[in-house]
């Protein structure tokens, strides 16, 4: 037995997404973010997506670029308090917005990579969080039922990858890369290395290549990735 | 493992059936093989072939069993087998196992029987007063894998058929099962029922209905063999 | 940080009230920080104390903060800062990170607020029509935390009491606050409602009950100053 | 700030279980079951445990010890097919068995360990799987609630540990380790090797440290360990 090569160019991966899908976006901040990924979705101009972050990062990089070209049409966070473009562009109705608590985004994310239907929390329970979601009575308590969140596509930013598709992250540029690297339809991989198959010792792989579809090594490592002066 | 090709002119007729499932794996499969027979597909598949083996335990790109003394004592299969990785193998929990498994990224998954219906229902964990040691993970590879197919000989022990109107053990599944390689046919479940597809080199289509528990339907031209 | 031991004789009443609250901070707790006043209590802490402080990025054991210029790309806190590693640290995805604040393993939360209610209550993500940039993490850690404590001014900054009777804005969570820091006292939830606990140093009683929206139980005996 | 060391004595983590504990024990077959710390639990004479497990082990290791002491109550399990025992105290009655689907098992550990009150699936949907088990319908979908799994006591087996507990595991040792180590009260370790804190990458901790209570080094790997000839 062999394990097959993923390796592909990112031309070639992103055109593969149709305008309408739902995508997940990685990162945290900056670490993470998958931003040559999202400036190819924005140079083939995708329309119409729906994208699932944990925060709008900052004006002028990666997920606003996709509200200031238009192609965003809901955007599914946990915060946006960074990129005053996103606040504006919500407030006047330019883009849908769906606020998440942190972690339990996080779980949703990762209940549709594991195949389940929804978690059962007591999470945002008596704040407008709760609001118009299902409640159902297990044991005597009250609990949310959060619905699993599968995507189209999802975009992931890794350190290192190998043919076959297995990953690894640095630091905190793991954050939401691994539970969205398991809910997608079809997974894309930017990495900064790629290695031969081998190359990543079997109980180092933090995401394993099975949940994989397209690795793309990237030529260069862009300004957007590095540190933030403030 | 064979040399470069699947492997031809098995003699042995439950041998001949798992050269026949093997080719069933499509290269750039993601393929869980479940304990039993299903397990010996493998020394089936050509040397080098573009799979990704699954074991439940928590591995993905398995490569060949190792005998005791160049076993790892950390490295099993689901069924205990001592195997081996591959470049490109990974390690991980036993949530992460199955989050592959009901989330579609299995392709395939090979499973045994005590009994399949028609309808492709499943039974195969559990004989109420006579053995019931658990489903461990047969539940969610019948129930989530993208192709279900069976590998089990046609009849049990005494004779009776296993492929059936409907099944009169617990079910591990219902309706899932897509094909089944026997020793004596290749029968695929369809919604009229149970289709023969292939027969058992010196077979003939009325011995394998005489054999079966239920209607089995005939193609319209010649049925090929294997 | 401090050199060894918890900062003494600070002088500005903000800088006083983060000291205090580092006292908060027993020994081998697991800690989160919220962003803003909370993440300055770091400085006060005695060099090497034993304390596992934990970022919902997806990190656990927080060093030191770094310039500009020595700063790792990947490695920031969840409020942006450029942060650095202990021996011990661990980084996990950001499923793992709410796994332990909302498992029970979070021991102390210190968050901000805009208003804290003699229940507990606590609003400190949204006012309605002028800031809802989402909750981020702050619902969980408000919720689950074995311990919430508040990091506020006393008063707004057109005078208006916080600590209120009842909160006006979208709640975070109901009832977790267990103790409120401010530039002017040390305030506790309790069963009856606000429990004055200490004074900042050159003030009153009467001015933090002026100060305060809702009823202040006062100590029988003396009241300690920070 | 630096990070307290959680290095003890087998016999001093063993003692703090009280009579009567749910005792969730990693591995799957022989590799990551505490067999030490097994040992240890019926050396004290712990009584009247429910233990959580993947499968029994086989006769004469590991969690047989438990039953044929006559120190195990209730046994919740995938399987248990390999070990006469297990199924002889079984169909005697002298152990309660409740048989879980191996991913679903897993799914309501992690839940334990995610602070989740339970999940939603259709895992066993319409077998005998799901008898007396809580269905609720979402968004038209008939599915079943299984509830989160916490332990009194988790015992961990572990190739790597360093004081503060951050942990490391070797090839399908892995198994139901580190969701267990998430989702019991007290999280108890053995470990091959102990490492000083900062011997582990932070970037290559399986189980971050801050789930874990106890680190107990090994001072011997038994022959219960090894491979077993079949």
């Amino acid at each position: 037995m062999s394990l097959p090569d993923k390796t592909t160019t990112m031309e070639e991966a992103v055109a593969a997404i149709p305008d309408g899908a739902v995508v997940m976006l990685g990162g945290f901040g900056v670490p993470g973010t998958p931003f040559t990924l999202i400036h190819e979705l924005v140079r083939q101009g995708k329309r119409d997506l729906t994208v699932i972050k944990n925060d709008a990062n900052e004006a002028g990089m990666g997920v606003d670029h996709l509200i200031v070209a238009g192609l965003m049409r809901k955007l599914i966070v946990t915060h946006l308090g960074l990129n005053a473009n996103a606040i504006a562009a919500m407030n006047e109705g330019r883009i849908k917005v769906e606020l998440c608590a942190q972690g339990i985004l996080a779980e949703r994310i990762r209940a549709g990579g594991a195949g389940l239907q929804a978690i059962l929390t007591d999470i945002g329970l008596e704040t407008e969080l709760a609001e118009g979601k299902q409640v159902i009575e297990m044991a005597g308590k009250r609990l949310l039922v959060e619905p699993a969140i599968r995507a189209d596509v999802a975009l992931i930013h890794a350190d290192c990858a190998d043919p076959f598709g297995n990953l690894t992250y640095l630091a905190t540029a793991r954050n939401f890369n691994p539970p969205m690297a398991m809910a997608a339809e079809r997974v894309i991989v930017e990495t900064e290395r790629l290695v031969p198959l081998g190359g990543i010792s079997p109980d180092a792989v933090e995401t394993p290549g099975v949940f994989v579809d397209h690795i793309c090594p990237l030529t260069q490592i862009s300004e957007e990735y590095g540190v933030v002066r403030r | 493992m064979s040399d470069g090709n699947f492997s031809e002119n098995v003699q042995d007729p439950r041998a001949r059936m798992v050269a026949r499932a093997a080719r069933e794996i499509a290269p750039g499969m993601v393929v869980n093989l479940g304990i039993g027979l299903p397990t010996k597909v493998i020394d089936h598949l050509p040397e080098g072939f573009p799979v990704c083996l699954h074991t439940e335990n928590g591995m993905a790109g398995i490569g060949p069993t190792l005998p005791y003394e160049a076993a790892d004592r950390n490295l099993i299969d689901a069924g205990g087998a001592y195997v081996s990785p591959l470049p490109g193998t990974s390690y991980f929990d036993s949530a992460v196992s199955f989050a592959l498994v009901r989330s579609g990224r299995l392709d395939l998954t090979m499973l045994g029987a005590f009994e399949v219906a028609e309808s492709g229902d499943l039974a195969n964990w559990k004989i109420p007063g006579k053995f019931s040691p658990g489903a461990g993970g047969a539940i969610e590879l019948a129930q989530k894998a993208r192709r279900v197919v069976v590998l089990t000989t046609h009849t049990d022990r005494k004779g009776n058929p296993k492929l059936l109107r409907q099944c009169t053990l617990p079910l591990t599944a219902r309706g899932h099962v897509a094909r089944i390689f026997t020793d004596m046919a290749v029968v695929d479940v369809t919604p009229r029922g149970f289709a023969l597809v292939e027969l058992a080199s010196g077979t003939t289509a009325k011995e394998v209905q005489e054999a079966t528990g239920a209607t089995l339907h005939l193609p319209a031209g010649d049925i090929p063999t294997f």
